[in-house]
């Protein structure tokens, strides 16, 4: 045991390293959370002190893993402070069950006033839901919404919905194709993950009812990723042969910037090329100026960060009930259609 | 002449084209010890394996009470053979009773009876007179205990037929002594046993026939009774070789090279010793009595709780604060596990040699191909490695060869001050012989030689002054002259001996 | 201590010494060392004939792009890999981190800075692992895969996990898209990389170390290598290739974002296995992982042109992992006998 | 181990709920540790599986998408067993590194899994029969931990007890010896890996179950939270010593850990730096902690210091 001893001294500094950190990092976590100040959130358990700041759980699958959640979380706790609630962010990194079980933590925690909930995955969440409606804990869902059959556990749903991006971003793929033969190449998000499916579905069903004038040639998974969209765009382009390819559909604006960027790689000009998108970020929307994306679909983070928050206050204090019944227990985000003429419109202001 | 109990007969084993074992015959009959001895790779211990059916023969066949068997492990135990290997294979992390019973647990319904199972294990240590703790990991035993499990496991299985192979490499002489009694009467009660050993004198002391093997083939069977030591060892390496033993060198020490001052360690009590320029110190006792601990604390390969070490050589003087100072001062350690400390088996010789050299030979963290294989090859000579083909891998040289590998790249850095712990366990006549020569070499270039060894022969032939230590502490010094078995043991093992 | 006893018992039948090899075993040895080349030459010809468009300039460039980052990542790992610590988990952040800072900092105070700051990340990424590993004798898959949370924690935590770009005409974007011929630059660094890398592997005592070290630790140290320096060493090698791994990244797609190299550890594993580098350590060869990177790249490349879903992807990789290993034991037991 | 110990009392003092409502914490547990449990005795063996993680998904695809909710369950658990062999068959028979063969097989089967659900999750055809299994059983215990726990008795006392796990120790430990002592080495490996692959699906199966739909890329954070459980519970990676008591204890920390600094409404990325450093402590402060612990117990116990004398020599260890 002479190892072990000789590493203790070392390990209880990094030991109390860590301790202090987390110290620290409750704080900020709260304040950044709850301006009521209840900095040690940790500490207080007893539930009496936190009748008058409301304790609610963001349940979400992303966080500042990625960019969307990065820009999604600030408006979020912003409103929440504003409201004085005092939010608990989890982040699931789209694993259903590291949701489910943040779910039965959630509603095990005395203090919980409410539950923000943004499945990871639609289908396997009922659970959850009637867990926490037996708990009496109101659940707002946020971002991607339930299926049909289980609305009536929720108290109302803000956010977008992915599949009608889809379907937005098709309808504008067929309007400029204007019932020309086209052959389009489609790169979709992360395979599995269910708002890429969405989304990809949207397009795909869309196009094929809208305008059987434009065929998908080929489909491949760009991960959200810009660079790994470039390369799977330029396969496809190379396996399908350039001369048949008129447009690209791309799930999100990092990804067809690399679409973008593989075309632009062969020496082809982008401007001949229908080309589609969703988000207008910061990446996206420069691309909609210059001419060379034809249209993307506005998706607000912080809209939905915001109205996320909202929507739980509506239900904890009883202004909207259990179901969709009541009016405003359904906010669905405006995805305005984004194209050179009016990427500049504040309106429309990239947020990420 | 009765059916024998086990018989090999025209047995052939080949790996890779070369024949390990050449068209051997061997017969054993009930109450017989039959060594069987020859030089490592001369095919005993694969000729053992075939006879356990570890390993497969390519042709002959082996038979128990004039039955043809199976080759293969399972049935050969069935029919009653047990094989005590030469390297420990036991189950560091099970006990005594569950080591002694593997392969064979008592079960009901599939669930292992502790109760029964220490019940044989008691049974069988009671057997052969031996008195662990049945409950104690085997990796917290030492290898003497460790060797009595072992073959308190093959009489377990109350064989028909005991097959040693090395049993006493790793024990001291009294262990050794109480090992043979135990096999004569495991003899006398009508088990065959087949022995194999480098010791012929033991083989003289316990064994009725002798078979000897060279290059795979049986070169030479007898009646104990009708040969001599020297015949056998003839017969082995197949050479005529003056053995060095008892060629004792003139001694003419020079100044204190290596000075240990109150040493404490891990199973060692505060010990001093000094070692001189051209003298061969030497280091007995029993396995455990914390000789191999010593040296390593000394060297700096292990901590000290206490004391100082002190070398001088080439007129300057370094204290030994670990291992590394201890190199660079001019430190060489040939280490007691030679397969798992002292050589990278799998890579070349050239490349072990190279490594205790690499900052000498490549000047700005270079490495010279050329160089490296010119220098190993120059040592691989001097050394007397056979075949000297520095670009084969070390693991496919023999025990002897591997250890004159080890001391080879320790040579390269001119040590001043050298340890070699047990230089020839395991190590074949002819070999010993050289790695003996090599070593009195050393000492007269004036190097400072500490030898730690079981091997008391080697110890009297070797050492100027041997240091005899016990549980942690040098319990006498002998010079040369006033040295001998009796002396040395005595010290050694106390009251024990009376014991054992 | 189990494993003297192990090893020795795994050493218990190499008794005769140097046998003479027949001609056919011989034949079957060299398969089984160099299984991958012939491997990957078929799966190359199959496809120049077999896949309309693979043997286009383009396809080439798009091949040597999927091969470069990851396979500058792998030649790294592989010094981790042979000194028998099975891998570096933690590449994820690292390369991650070092893309990151690499543009975020260039934005706001030019490239000297930001490669400075990166090189610092990825030694703080070395010398962690390669201590915590080498000196406290710790479990090399837990402890980088401690790092890489805390590497991705720290990350995220500082750069609040946005995704950043660089200006549209900049020094790091036109050597991102810059070519020579069909070979981008960045597939030439990893060619230098590739040959640096072996050199330092095969050409100096540090690399001599480490594969010693691979094969038997305790006689390494007995004859007198600091064994911790060893291992940090090759944890510093790989941290520094992740780094550089990270700029070929965010100067190709010209972005950084903390989950840009999501599965980065596995895959380049992958390589390094298909290239035939032992994960018992000692064992393997710098030159090898770049043919492994190439087979597993020409092998997507394939299944793309195919338009082969993702799915099928992952199952032809996981089959032909297993393939390529099962020939190469195969013939190794058959080289035996 | 120690502090582990340290930082759950520290929980303890400061978060209560993680353990008032304990059911929740042990759920945690059971998501992860029920797969390093499984992991547990390939690891004994000195065998890695790198291939739980996408068994757990793949099993979970099958369940669902087998109509007839008994036949799913079965079919789950059967490719398990398929998994297992095929792993085993890899190792034992064609003689590859396990830890080579089972990263094949990682990738493989997560393609699969991806290809039968077509690259979507499968809802469950029966919902309700799937919200029921998620329902507590016993006062608050739901089957999920019911199953964690009984799988963890029957392991322990697999390898404690019954001679075939018993073996194992024996194939992780000295694998030539156990051959040579008449140990079925091959069935033994076979044995473990069919073990580690149904555990793993039956977690998918029971995660689908609770759910009520099988995702395709689930347990994408299973695979290196079941090592860290296992190895940080003391478990040699080289095979030969560990237990499962300790991968419990590993698989314990972790998810009790983890429930503690969600409650604590800790940030994201600050947790991910905590649990980073604590891992790095816990594995550099000797991962043997455990054993020792047990070990110092046992001679306490027995009040033997060490091994009894023996008549011949002394027996003070040499192996340093």
């Amino acid at each position: 045991m002479r190892k072990s001893r000789l590493v203790l001294a070392p390990a209880a500094m990094l030991a109390a390293a860590a301790l202090v950190l987390t110290g620290c990092a409750t704080e900020d976590a709260s304040t950044g959370s709850s301006d009521s100040g209840s900095s040690d959130s940790s500490g207080d358990t007893g539930g009496d002190t936190g009748d008058d700041t409301l304790k609610v759980y963001a349940l979400l699958p992303q966080g500042n893993d990625q960019p969307y959640g990065t820009t999604y979380l600030p408006p979020m706790q912003a409103k929440a402070a504003e409201l004085g609630i005092e939010l608990t962010i989890t982040n699931s990194e789209y694993d259903g069950d590291k949701q489910a079980s943040e779910c039965e933590i959630a509603v095990a925690d005395s203090e919980t006033d409410g539950i923000i909930l943004w499945p990871a995955i639609a289908d396997s969440i009922r659970p959850c839901l009637e867990a926490a409606n037996a708990a009496g804990i109101p659940v707002w869902i946020t971002n991607a919404d339930v299926n049909p059959e289980d609305t009536g556990l929720t108290y109302g749903y803000s956010g977008t919905d992915s599949y009608g991006q889809g379907a937005a971003s098709a309808e504008m793929m067929c309007e400029f194709a204007g019932g020309a033969d086209i052959g389009i190449i489609q790169i979709n998000g992360l395979t599995g993950n269910s708002v890429a499916s969405l989304r990809g579905a949207g397009f795909r069903e869309t196009v094929a009812s809208e305008c059987p004038n434009v065929t998908i040639l080929a489909e491949q998974p760009g991960n959200w990723n810009k660079d790994e969209s470039q390369i799977a765009a330029s396969e496809m382009l190379t396996a399908v042969g350039v001369e048949n390819v008129q447009g690209m559909y791309a799930a999100d604006d990092s990804m067809v910037a690399g679409g973008i960027a593989a075309l632009e790689a062969r020496g082809l000009a982008v401007e001949d090329f229908i080309i589609t998108s969703i988000g207008n970020t910061f990446l996206g929307n420069p691309l909609v100026i210059d001419g060379k994306l034809d249209g993307t679909v506005f998706q607000s983070s912080s809209w939905d960060g915001e109205n996320a928050v909202v929507g739980i206050y509506r239900a904890m204090t009883g202004d909207t009930s259990l179901g969709r019944d009541d009016d405003g227990s359904v906010l669905y985000m405006p995805n305005p259609k984004v194209t050179i003429d009016n990427a500049t419109d504040p309106s429309v202001a990239p947020e990420w | 002449m009765s059916t024998p109990v086990i018989e090999a007969r025209n047995v052939v084993k080949a790996f890779g084209g070369a024949k390990a074992v050449d068209d051997v015959s061997v017969a054993v009959e009930a109450g017989d010890i039959h060594a069987v001895v020859g030089e490592n790779g001369a095919g005993k211990s694969t000729l053992m394996r075939i006879l356990s059916g570890i390993e497969t023969l390519d042709s002959g066949a082996v038979l128990v009470d004039g039955q043809e068997i199976e080759n293969s492990a399972k049935s050969s135990l069935e029919a009653g053979i047990s094989l005590v290997h030469q390297e420990l294979s036991l189950i560091p992390e099970m006990t005594v009773a569950e080591n002694i019973l593997l392969g064979s647990f008592p079960t009901k319904a599939g669930v292992t009876r502790k109760a029964e199972m220490k019940r044989i294990a008691a049974e069988t240590l009671k057997e052969i007179g031996v008195d662990v703790d049945l409950d104690e990991r085997i990796s917290r035993l030492s290898v003497a205990l460790r060797q009595f499990v072992e073959i308190a496991r093959a009489v377990a299985r109350k064989p028909k037929v005991l097959i040693l192979d090395e049993p006493t490499a790793s024990l001291t002489p009294a262990e050794t002594d109480y090992l043979l009694d135990m096999l004569k009467r495991l003899a006398s009660q009508g088990l065959a046993i087949i022995y194999i050993s480098h010791r012929i004198p033991e083989v003289f002391r316990i064994c009725n026939k002798v078979t000897v093997l060279r290059d795979g083939q049986r070169v030479f069977v007898s009646e104990v009774a009708k040969t001599k030591p020297d015949q056998v060892i003839n017969e082995m390496v197949g050479r005529e070789l003056q053995l060095g033993l008892q060629s004792r060198r003139q001694a003419n020490p020079g100044e204190v090279v290596l000075a240990a001052h109150g040493i404490r360690a891990t199973g060692v009590n505060n010990v001093s010793l000094e070692v001189r320029a051209g003298e061969i110190v030497g280091l007995g006792g029993l396995v455990g009595a914390g000789r191999t601990e010593l040296v390593r604390a000394i060297i700096g390969a292990d901590n000290r709780t206490a004391g100082r070490v002190v070398l001088n050589s080439q007129g300057k003087s370094t204290v030994i604060s670990g291992y590394m100072s201890a190199i660079r001062a001019g430190v060489a350690y040939v280490p007691e596990e030679r397969r798992v400390d002292g050589l990278a088996m799998t890579m070349a010789v050239f490349e072990n040699i190279y490594l205790p050299n690499r900052r000498e030979l490549g000047a700005g963290g270079i490495t010279r191909p050329g160089k490296m294989l010119s220098f190993a090859l120059e040592l691989a000579n001097k050394v007397g490695l056979r075949p000297p083909q520095v670009k084969l891998e070390a693991g496919q040289y023999s025990g002897g060869n591997q250890q004159k590998i080890v001391i080879a790249k320790w040579l390269g850095r001119r040590p001043s001050f050298v340890v070699l712990d047990e230089p020839t366990r395991g190590v074949d006549v002819g070999a010993k012989a050289e790695i003996h020569k090599l070593v009195k070499e050393l000492a007269d270039q004036g190097t400072a030689v500490l030898v730690v060894s079981s091997d008391l022969p080697e110890l009297l032939e070797l050492a100027d002054v041997i240091h005899v230590m016990r549980d942690g502490k040098i319990t006498g010094t002998l010079a040369a002259n006033e040295a001998d078995e009796k002396s040395v043991m005595s010290l050694a093992a106390g009251e024990k001996l009376v014991e054992a | 201590m189990g494993d003297p006893l192990t090893q020795v018992n795994a050493l218990a039948t190499s008794e005769a010494p140097n046998k003479e090899i027949s001609t056919g075993a011989k034949v079957l040895a060299w398969m089984a060392d160099n299984g991958i080349f012939v491997l990957t030459a078929v799966l190359i010809a199959v496809a120049v004939i077999g896949v309309e468009g693979f043997a286009s300039l383009q396809n080439i460039a798009d091949v040597f792009h999927r091969a470069a980052p990851i396979g500058i990542v792998a030649v790294g790992m592989t010094f981790v890999v042979i000194s028998g610590n099975y891998l570096d988990l933690s590449v994820v952040a690292q390369v991650a981190t070092s893309a990151v800072i690499l543009i975020a900092v260039s934005n706001e105070y030019g490239y000297i800075p930001a490669i400075l700051a990166a090189m610092l990340a990825a030694a703080v990424f070395g010398i962690v692992n390669g201590v915590a590993v080498g000196y406290f004798k710790a479990n090399a898959v837990i402890v980088t895969l401690s790092t890489t949370y805390i590497g991705l924690g720290l990350l995220r935590f500082f750069s609040g996990g946005s995704i950043f770009f660089g200006p549209y005409e900049s020094p790091l974007a036109s050597f991102g898209a810059g070519k020579l011929g069909p070979v981008p630059y960045s597939a030439i660094v990893l060619v230098i990389m590739t040959i640096l890398l072996s050199l330092l592997l095969t050409r100096t005592n540090f690399g001599f170390t480490v594969r010693s070290f691979g094969v038997n630790e305790r006689a390494t140290r007995l004859g007198g290598t600091n064994t911790g320096l060893v291992i940090i060493g090759a944890f510093l090698v790989t941290a520094f290739s992740a780094m550089i791994a990270g700029f070929v990244l965010a100067a190709f797609s010209n972005t950084a974002v903390s989950a840009m190299s999501t599965g980065y550890d596995f895959r380049a594993l992958a390589a390094i296995i298909v290239g035939g580098t032992s994960v018992f350590g000692g064992k393997g060869s710098v030159p090898r992982t770049l043919l492994g990177v190439v087979f597993v790249s020409v092998l997507t490349n394939v299944l793309v042109l195919l338009n082969i879903s993702f799915g099928y992807q992952q199952m032809a990789l996981g089959f032909l992992i297993a393939a390529a290993v099962s020939i190469d034991a195969l013939a190794r037991r058959a080289g035996k006998k | 181990m120690a502090l582990l110990a340290a930082v759950l009392i520290g929980v303890l003092l400061t978060e209560q709920t993680v353990f008032t409502a304990y059911s929740v914490t042990l759920g945690r547990i059971a998501l992860v540790g029920l797969v390093a449990l499984g992991l547990t005795v390939v690891i004994l063996m000195g065998e890695l599986d790198l291939s739980v993680a996408s068994t757990l998904a793949l099993a979970g695809v099958v369940t669902a998408s087998i109509p007839d909710l008994g036949l799913g369950i079965l079919a789950g658990l059967a490719v398990g067993v398929v998994v297992g062999v095929v792993n085993a068959f890899l190792v034992a028979v064609i003689g590859i590194n396990s830890f080579i063969a089972t990263l094949g097989m990682l990738f493989f089967l997560r393609g699969l899994a991806l290809v039968i659900s077509n690259e979507a999750p499968i809802k469950l055809n029966n919902v309700e029969a799937g919200i029921a299994f998620g329902q507590p059983l016993i006062g608050p215990i739901t089957p999920r931990i019911l199953v964690f726990i009984l799988v963890f008795i029957g392991l322990q006392i697999f390898i404690a007890r019954i001679r075939v796990g018993r073996e194992f120790l024996a194939v992780g430990g000295n694998r030539q010896a156990a051959r040579d002592a008449g140990v079925p080495v091959k069935r033994r490996i076979f044995t473990g890996f069919i073990i580690s692959g149904v555990v793993a699906a039956g977690a998918g199966v029971m995660n689908t179950l609770e759910r009520t739909a099988a995702d395709p890329i689930a347990g994408s954070t299973v695979l290196l939270a079941s090592f860290a459980a296992a190895i940080i519970g003391g478990n040699y990676l080289k095979g030969g010593r560990g237990s499962v008591v300790g991968t419990l204890i590993g698989a314990a920390s972790l998810g009790i850990i983890q429930v503690a600094l969600t409650l604590a409404a800790v940030q994201v990325p600050i947790q991910q730096i905590f649990i980073g450093l604590l891992l790095l402590v816990a594995v550099t402060t000797d991962p043997n902690n455990l054993r020792a612990v047990i070990s110092s117990i046992r001679t306490l116990r027995t009040g033997r210091g060490k091994v009894a004398e023996p008549s011949v020599a002394t027996n003070r260890s040499t192996s340093s």
